[in-house]
């Protein structure tokens, strides 16, 4: 049988969670594997959340915010959007493929692009395989 | 100033309601005016010869008068410009649009002329006088119109009381599966403000109530409101649903719009608010029998809430302000023999469907043809859904049944179309083998996202025809209809399960004696009139009284939601600043001739 | 290539009775209430588009208006009163008017005080004409034997010539109806064949007007059948039996039975009619146009002069019955010369021969696309 | 540590989740869970009877948390939060599980669907345990109103505050006030002045106290939150650029920009601004102001034609109706008429849209006038072009004609096209200023289109007329008194309830390197010099929780979104 990732989603409430809520109301079907977060804006978005996620078992983690400039909060989606290269620096240490934690941008009347979104992720983590993360991780902790 | 009147009737039903020579002999009074010409009814109207005419008396202004004299502005304003006058100076004086259309109008007629030759617009001249303004209000209709309005005023901390004829608030919009085009399900938006209806401290909420009357003035109204009794007690009720059971008497459920039934002691539905039982005294043995029979239920209720021989009482009410919240009726669908509503079983109106597919409706959502059945009662076959039934392997939706019909309706009911495509989205989700048919005349979908609904049922594979089909027939046991598919220029003929009828919209019964009771007037086809169809959607000549949804015209859920909050807009406005405006009626000629002067003075 | 519309077409067809057509808002309800719109005459909504539009040449190969027969369904339950019986009945008006070259039929519908005034103006010559034959030959109070006032002999050297005239105009109209409605259209390839094997339908057509009973309500086919059938017996009996029908007095029998019967059909329907569209008793009688009340009141005219004249003749009166005689001719020349080819009484030839039209196209339009099931149709678009 | 007592309730929305998932092994399995004391599946959970239960198990049970699994939380955590208050429970202790828009109306796999909401639950059990008891603040509501946009709308709500005796600004970009409508002369359908509309408002506004209005002016900026307001308006004093900007405080504001007309010249095919007699609507209303309904070169035009849905309703422009032109266009077929009784109209539409009170009634009029309507597919739009010099007319437009199925060309000398409505190019600029959002085509989004069609998701802005998506003039009136309606309410309680999630510092932890303090886009965290710590000022903080993510020593918590609560629900939808 075909490997089932399990993906975490961090979701920016404005824009993003109501993107997700709008592909519901218009009945846009995607892949089952992302278990969506809310948080308030994609800034609040605090790297240990992706290490956390990863660490107990997701094979990919999604974060997604307003597009730029047009951020409920004015540049949260910024802050994040700078955040993100040192988190994908991390994890390469880490020897995380950067396919496994993603970022995008999903405004509140893109239901279809979430939707779109998810499937493109699913498929990306799926070609990945299992994520070893978890055991690496922990060992690495360990040590510290 | 040099001004020239001119008297034009569009023929429309206003004709009648003013004199039309007593308003010519009062103009050719007024000030400044030169000449008054009685022009008949649609008349043949010659810019150039008009041009002459205006060339020859000089005027400087033209005010056209009659029940719609933009109908024939242009010609003037053109004949005013040839004239080498200033176009900007062709002046309506609209008896229509403000207000004398009713009987013996021919007063505010004059009036509407005074202002129009004084050149100040009618409604600005025509201000009524503050009056005190009693805090509470009066919201007479609970399905989402009254209710919103109802909550918008209680939310500011305001005291409402919300009449309610039926058992239950909610009115149509409760018996509603899904919601164009969104498709959220109805009960998910009303239920919370239902709930919110009868936890809140600010609302007095009268269900099974009628009013019986309302003297007063605005501000300062007073209404008799009729308490049927529920004969069970609303507060210690816990909706067990012991007493339907042991009830004896089953009669169709006005909720399930008569496609199931309901007992004579029932709850309209689970979600009702109140949540409390109620005897249809009608259809009551004990209560028929004047206590001689029957009377199970009251002995099997186990917190012996059931008082079989209660009865209402009459309440007298101080409000400021009323919302008329009435909503609406669907026609008839026997008037339309070539349907065959009634005579073939399959032959539905949108109400019985909006139950069929409804989760809480007798099938569960099931959508099925009905089947027949042997009844003991009556000794006879009756036809009726049955979750496990056969399912339709097509469906047909006919478009304005009864609208846009010049021997029923002539009007457009404004979301038949929309709820159709709905329809059709609930068939091919429900049931992806069914075909699904829609006949339509002009799919009107005018609304948010509406443009996109329409395209997408397409997409998903429903056979959209224009023209609306003529007739429903039988043939040995299966349904032929029939109808002209005029874009590929044939006419249609074939087989269906289940005909679904778009039926229109008609004022609510009783709209008519609520009418007089409240000295509001009403269109030619009963809805009530607003103040001014564009300028004041919600209010009436009578102040302090508002109409909100339906009951004003046919429309959808958004506009009618805004316009209840609109109504309660103009009641807190009154409550806050604590005056109110009266009526336009207590305005006499005399005041607002006098108002248009100041205000082409000032 | 585009066809050009005319916006000014909707007033011209207002005179031949066509003013609520601009009410139509196009629901179809019309075209399939109609018992007789099928594949591939779908009517009378497309044509009162094509009327709206002012697409003059398609209205004129338009056989549809003949296939109709007001029976006045459609009318009853259009929505929005765009009477589309009435409408059928204008263009039937309006396209005979086309069918007609000599441009006579479209002064007649544009205007009733002509049609009245040429129908003086023949029955006057007709007077005068007779009476100076009369007078030439003959004497006024003998009205048969050697020096009868108008002999049969001679009136029916009259009749002939003017039924060839008649016929004349007759066959140009029809040949006119042929090339507009199926000669012209290039597209369409009519097999000979078909226009053989078809041409039974002609006679039945005009014999039983059996497509007429298939009305929902019969009477008016039963009248109207009454009426044709009467009409062509008293035709065959002039144009054949004329010297018997004159002899007399004494009632000749095995030609006056039928001259009877057919007398008493003609004044019983027209009388009949002119009681509906009085009383407008039912929907296709509501709108009359004044060529209906000429048509109907001149053919109770002539027949009511010839029963007296009968009676006269057969009451031996001979100077009140030549002066019967000449009223009634007064009456029947320009019935026939003037309602037959050029108004009303026109359709007597062009309904039977739209019928058989109808047929003959379809089998050629069956040649060019074959018409698939409507439902199929739909599941494909 | 003992976990609270907690209570799961799995609604089934009717058949909308029910048809998916199956509630009661969710229930089931919830009850499994560390903490879980009853679980519950119900047909509606919103509904009076399902809010009851919660109520009853609350004190039967005697939970100390309530996790709901029905629809979005933005759609009804203020219901369920409102019921665990009367049941006594501090409303933070409720979270809620979206099975709805994240699982039965996206999956259609029951098992998997299952299997995913059974996970939500989880998260959400575990979240719960965090919760922590949170009072909703209570903040004053300043009874002054900003009313962005001086046409009707715009109008219509001010007079509603000032005849409320409050305290209003009305902000044009325009020099005059009046907007689109004041360029229309009559009113479909009962062709009523507009001008009399306008003249009677504008008249009302400008001698009303209460309504401060002010022209060639913009709001540069709005900060602060729901009931404290402040904007601060910069006046155009024309020649010499920017003039002097003026501060307000203001409880509410109402977005009321309106529209801007489509450019018709996008549409290459009818040829507008080359061919001189193809004109818009509203160069139409300004020759029937001027009584010259005339071509370019002054002939009186014999045939009128009239082009619907002009980039609406199309494939390549706007998807979406316009919502006025079909009465427009029948309007100004009537006036044609009237203004030149020998011309021809003929009026070239899609679908007749006549959904309105008197709208039927003023179609089945205007074709009694003999209007000629002709219907064309929204794929093939018609044509124009110059007619040849020998015939009768200018031009000609092909259209291939629905009802009849041909191929047509029309006489016309003078063609109005119906240009549709469109956000103005500057929506995105206000959206952003007063912090709401828009649709795909720029409408602004309002916070429920049938619950709420006047809010936005930022508490106290409110949306009115045409800046949410095309309206007529009564819909927009009824919009701008809604809007209006709802602040009224506020204004009358003077006290409004702003939510209890913000961030707060744990001075014993901050650092005081002060890095929050520049990150924070409402300037909503202080640093005091005394202590050498820095502070949130709750009521200005908007709880986005950048500064919580950023604080290098985590010292600064987010109410409501803490660390812990978001590991656990991690932990939870990974279990």
């Amino acid at each position: 049988m075909t490997f089932e990732p399990k993906i975490v989603g961090f979701l920016c409430n404005w824009c993003s969670y109501t993107g997700a809520d709008l592909a519901g109301t218009s009945r846009v079907h995607y892949a089952p594997n992302v278990r969506i977060i809310r948080v308030m804006c994609s800034a609040r978005i605090d790297p240990t959340f992706v290490l956390k996620a990863l660490h107990d078992g997701a094979d990919g983690v999604l974060v997604c915010g307003c597009h730029p400039g047009d951020c409920h909060y004015s540049e949260g989606n910024y802050k994040a959007m700078r955040r993100f290269p040192l988190l994908k620096q991390l994890l390469a240490d880490y020897g995380i493929e950067e396919d496994r934690v993603h970022l995008e941008w999903i405004s509140a009347s893109e239901g279809q692009r979430f939707a779109d979104v998810v499937d493109d992720m699913t498929e990306r983590v799926r070609a990945l395989g299992p994520s070893h993360v978890r055991f690496d991780l922990a060992s690495d902790m360990a040590e510290r | 100033m040099r001004v020239g009147v001119f008297i034009c009737q569009a023929g429309s039903e206003a004709s009648d309601a003013v004199n039309l020579e007593s308003v010519a002999h009062y103009a050719s009074n007024l000030p400044q005016v030169e000449s008054v010409t009685m022009m008949g009814v649609l008349p043949k109207l010659d810019p150039d010869v008009l041009a002459d005419e205006i060339a020859r008396d000089k005027l400087e202004r033209v005010v056209l008068a009659g029940d719609s004299p933009g109908f024939f502005k242009p010609a003037f304003t053109r004949a005013m410009a040839l004239a080498g006058g200033e176009p900007d100076e062709v002046r309506l004086a609209s008896f229509r649009q403000y207000g004398a259309d009713a009987k013996n109008s021919t007063e505010r007629g004059k009036a509407i002329v005074a202002c129009a030759v004084y050149g100040v617009p009618f409604s600005l001249a025509a201000a009524p006088a503050d009056t005190k303004m009693h805090p509470a209000t009066l919201v007479i209709g609970g399905g989402i119109a009254g209710i919103q309005a109802a909550l918008e005023i209680a939310n500011a901390g305001k005291k409402v009381y919300l009449v309610e004829r039926t058992g239950t608030i909610g009115g149509h919009m409760a018996m509603f599966d899904k919601t164009f085009p969104t498709l959220d399900c109805a009960a998910c938006i009303l239920t919370p403000k239902m709930v919110a209806v009868g936890q809140h401290e600010m609302i007095d909420l009268m269900t099974y109530s009628e009013v019986e009357s309302i003297t007063g003035s605005p501000g300062a109204y007073k209404a008799t409101i009729l308490r049927n009794s529920r004969r069970v007690d609303e507060a210690s009720c816990v909706a067990c649903n012991m007493c339907a059971e042991v009830c004896p008497v089953s009669v169709p459920s006005e909720f399930d719009a008569g496609i199931a039934t309901r007992k004579a002691i029932y709850i309209p539905f689970p979600q009702a608010v109140p949540n409390a039982y109620l005897v249809d005294e009608s259809s009551c043995t004990y209560v028929q029998s004047n206590g001689t029979k029957c009377g199970a239920c009251a002995k099997k209720c186990p917190k012996s809430c059931i008082d079989l021989d209660a009865h209402g009482d009459v309440l007298k009410l101080d409000v400021g302000s009323i919302v008329v919240a009435t909503g609406y009726d669907v026609l008839d669908a026997r008037t339309i023999e070539p349907y065959g509503y009634g005579v073939y079983p399959n032959v539905l109106t949108a109400l019985e469907f909006e139950r069929l597919t409804n989760a809480s409706g007798p099938t569960g959502g099931k959508i099925v043809v009905k089947s027949k059945r042997f009844n003991k009662r009556a000794k006879s076959d009756e036809w009726v859904f049955d979750p496990e039934g056969r399912s339709p392997r097509s469906v047909a939706i006919i478009h304005c049944v009864g609208s846009r019909d010049n021997s029923y309706n002539p009007y457009c009911s404004r979301v038949c179309c929309m709820y159709s495509l709905k329809f059709a989205h609930l068939v091919r989700e429900k049931l992806p083998d069914a075909d699904c048919y829609e006949f339509y005349i002009d799919m009107r979908a005018y609304g948010k996202g509406y443009e996109e609904f329409f395209q997408r049922i397409k997409d998903e594979g429903t056979f959209v025809v224009r023209g609306r089909s003529a007739t429903v027939t039988e043939r040995d046991g299966q349904m032929i209809i029939k109808g002209e598919d005029i874009l590929s220029d044939r006419v249609l003929e074939f087989p269906v399960d289940m005909v679904l009828l778009a039926v229109g919209l008609t004022p609510a019964e009783r709209s008519d004696q609520l009418a007089s009771m409240l000295g509001i007037p009403r269109d030619e086809y009963g809805w009530f009139t607003e103040a001014d169809y564009n300028a004041d959607p919600t209010g009436t000549e009578r102040g302090a009284v508002y109409v909100a949804g339906v009951c004003q015209g046919p429309k959808d859920i958004p506009d009618t939601v805004a316009q209840a909050s609109a109504a309660a807009s103009g009641i807190l406005k009154g409550i806050v600043s604590g005056r109110g405006v009266d009526s336009l009626g207590s305005l006499s000629l005399e005041d607002i001739e006098a108002r248009a002067k100041t205000l082409v003075a000032g | 290539m585009a066809i050009r519309a005319n916006p000014k077409l909707i007033d011209e067809l207002e005179p031949y009775g066509a003013e609520d057509v601009v009410k139509c808002y196009h629901c179809g309800n019309c075209s399939a209430v109609c018992p007789f719109s099928k594949q591939p005459y779908v009517f009378p909504r497309k044509p009162m588009r094509f009327l709206q539009m002012g697409l003059e040449e398609k209205l004129k190969s338009e056989l549809d208006p003949w296939l109709c027969y007001y029976c006045g369904q459609c009318s009853d339950q259009c929505p929005r009163d765009a009477e589309p019986g009435e409408t059928m009945m204008s263009l039937r008006r309006w396209l005979t008017s086309r069918y007609d070259w000599t441009g006579i039929s479209r002064l007649f519908y544009k205007s009733w005080r002509f049609e009245v005034g040429a129908v003086i103006l023949v029955a006057l010559l007709t007077v005068i004409g007779f009476l100076t034959f009369g007078f030439s030959q003959g004497n006024i109070d003998h009205y048969d034997g050697p020096n009868a006032f108008l002999p049969s002999s001679s009136i029916h050297i009259f009749d002939w010539g003017l039924a060839v005239v008649l016929l004349a105009l007759l066959l140009s109209n029809a040949a006119r109806m042929w090339w507009f409605t199926t000669g012209r259209d290039k597209s369409l390839r009519v097999p000979l064949g078909a226009y053989v094997t078809k041409a039974y339908l002609l006679p039945v057509h005009f014999f039983t007007q059996k497509r007429y009973s298939q009305c929902e309500h019969k009477s008016p086919w039963a009248i109207h059948l009454a009426l044709v059938l009467s009409y062509v017996t008293m035709l065959v009996l002039i144009m054949f039996f004329l010297r018997d029908m004159a002899s007399g007095p004494a009632v000749d029998w095995r030609v006056h039975v039928f001259g009877y019967l057919a007398t008493v059909g003609l004044v019983v329907s027209t009388v009949v009619f002119l009681r509906r569209r009085i009383r407008k008793s039912a929907t296709q009688y509501k709108h009359s146009h004044e060529s209906d009340w000429i048509f109907l009141i001149l053919l109770l005219a002539v027949a009511v002069t010839g029963i007296l004249q009968h009676i006269l003749h057969r009451s031996d009166l001979g100077l009140e019955a030549n002066m019967m005689y000449v009223t009634h001719l007064a009456l029947v020349v320009p019935m026939l010369v003037l309602e037959v080819p050029f108004s009303k009484w026109s359709h007597l030839a062009y309904r039977p021969l739209a019928m058989y039209l109808a047929d003959v196209r379809a089998v050629a339009l069956e040649r060019r696309e074959p018409a698939s099931e409507p439902a199929g149709e739909l599941r494909t678009a | 540590m003992e976990e609270p007592r907690t209570g799961v309730y799995v609604c089934n929305c009717g058949t909308n989740i029910a048809k998916v998932v199956d509630c009661d092994a969710v229930a089931d399995s919830a009850a499994q869970l560390p903490g879980v004391v009853v679980a519950r599946s119900y047909k509606y959970m919103c509904s009076n009877p399902g809010q009851e239960m919660i109520a009853q198990d609350i004190e039967e049970h005697a939970l100390e948390r309530v996790v709901v699994a029905a629809c979005s939380p933005r759609m009804h955590e203020p219901t369920f939060r409102r019921a665990l208050q009367t049941a006594g429970l501090n409303p933070y202790f409720l979270e809620m599980a979206n099975i709805r828009e994240q699982v039965s109306w996206v999956h259609d796999d029951g098992a998997v669907a299952t299997q995913k909401a059974k996970a939500l639950v989880h998260a959400a059990v575990n979240r719960v345990v965090h919760h922590e008891p949170l009072d909703r603040m209570s903040v004053d509501m300043c009874p002054n109103t900003l009313i962005i946009g001086g046409g009707i709308a715009g109008m219509t709500a001010a007079l509603e505050f000032a005849g409320a005796g409050k305290q209003v600004y009305l902000v044009e970009k325009l020099d005059h006030l009046g907007g689109n409508l004041a360029r229309v002369d009559l009113t479909a359908p009962y062709l009523d002045s507009a001008r009399d509309i306008i003249a009677d408002r504008i008249t009302r506004v400008t001698d009303n106290e209460h309504i401060d209005v002010m022209l060639d002016a913009q709001v540069q900026s709005l900060d602060g939150f729901v009931g404290n307001f402040k904007a601060t308006i910069r006046r155009e004093t024309g020649l010499e650029g920017d003039g002097p900007t003026v501060s307000v405080d203001v409880g509410s504001v109402v977005v009321c920009t309106g529209y801007k007309e489509f450019d018709a010249s996008r549409v290459t095919h009818y040829g507008y601004g080359k061919l001189p007699n193809v004109i818009t609507s509203f160069e139409f209303e300004r020759m029937l102001h001027e009584g010259r309904v005339e071509t370019k070169e002054g002939r009186l035009p014999q045939y009128v034609a009239i082009i619907h849905c002009v980039g609406s309703r199309s494939p390549e422009f706007h998807a979406y109706c316009s919502r006025v032109c079909c009465m427009t266009a029948l309007k100004y077929a009537r006036e044609v008429k009237s203004a030149l009784p020998k011309s021809y109209v003929s009026d070239i539409y899609v679908d007749m849209h006549a959904f309105g009170k008197g709208m039927e009634d003023f179609y089945r009029r205007s074709a009694e006038i003999k209007t000629l309507f002709l219907m064309y597919e929204r794929g093939e739009p018609p044509v124009i072009r110059r007619a040849d010099p020998d015939d009768d007319c200018e031009m000609l437009i092909e259209v291939h004609e629905q009802l009849s199925g041909e191929v047509i060309e029309i006489p016309a000398d003078l063609v109005i096209l119906m240009v549709g409505m469109e956000a103005r190019e500057d929506s995105g600029e206000v959206a952003r200023l007063v912090n709401i959002s828009r649709d795909k085509d720029g409408w602004f989004i309002e916070s429920h289109p049938k619950l709420d069609p006047v809010a936005t998701t930022t508490e106290g802005v409110y949306i009115a007329g045409t800046c949410a998506a095309p309206k007529d003039i009564p819909d927009t009136v009824a919009q701008a008194r809604a809007a209006a309606g709802r602040i009224l309410g506020k204004i009358a309680r003077g006290k409004i309830d702003i939510d209890a999630v913000y961030a707060e510092v744990d001075e014993d932890k901050c650092s005081g390197c002060r890095v929050c303090n520049e990150l924070c886009p409402y300037v909503a965290i202080e640093y005091d010099a005394e202590t050498r710590r820095s502070h949130v000022i709750s009521a200005l903080c908007k709880a986005c929780g950048a500064c919580v993510a950023a604080c290098p020593s985590g010292a600064i918590k987010a109410r409501h979104f803490t660390d812990e609560q978001i590991f656990a629900q991690i932990e939870g939808v990974l279990a």
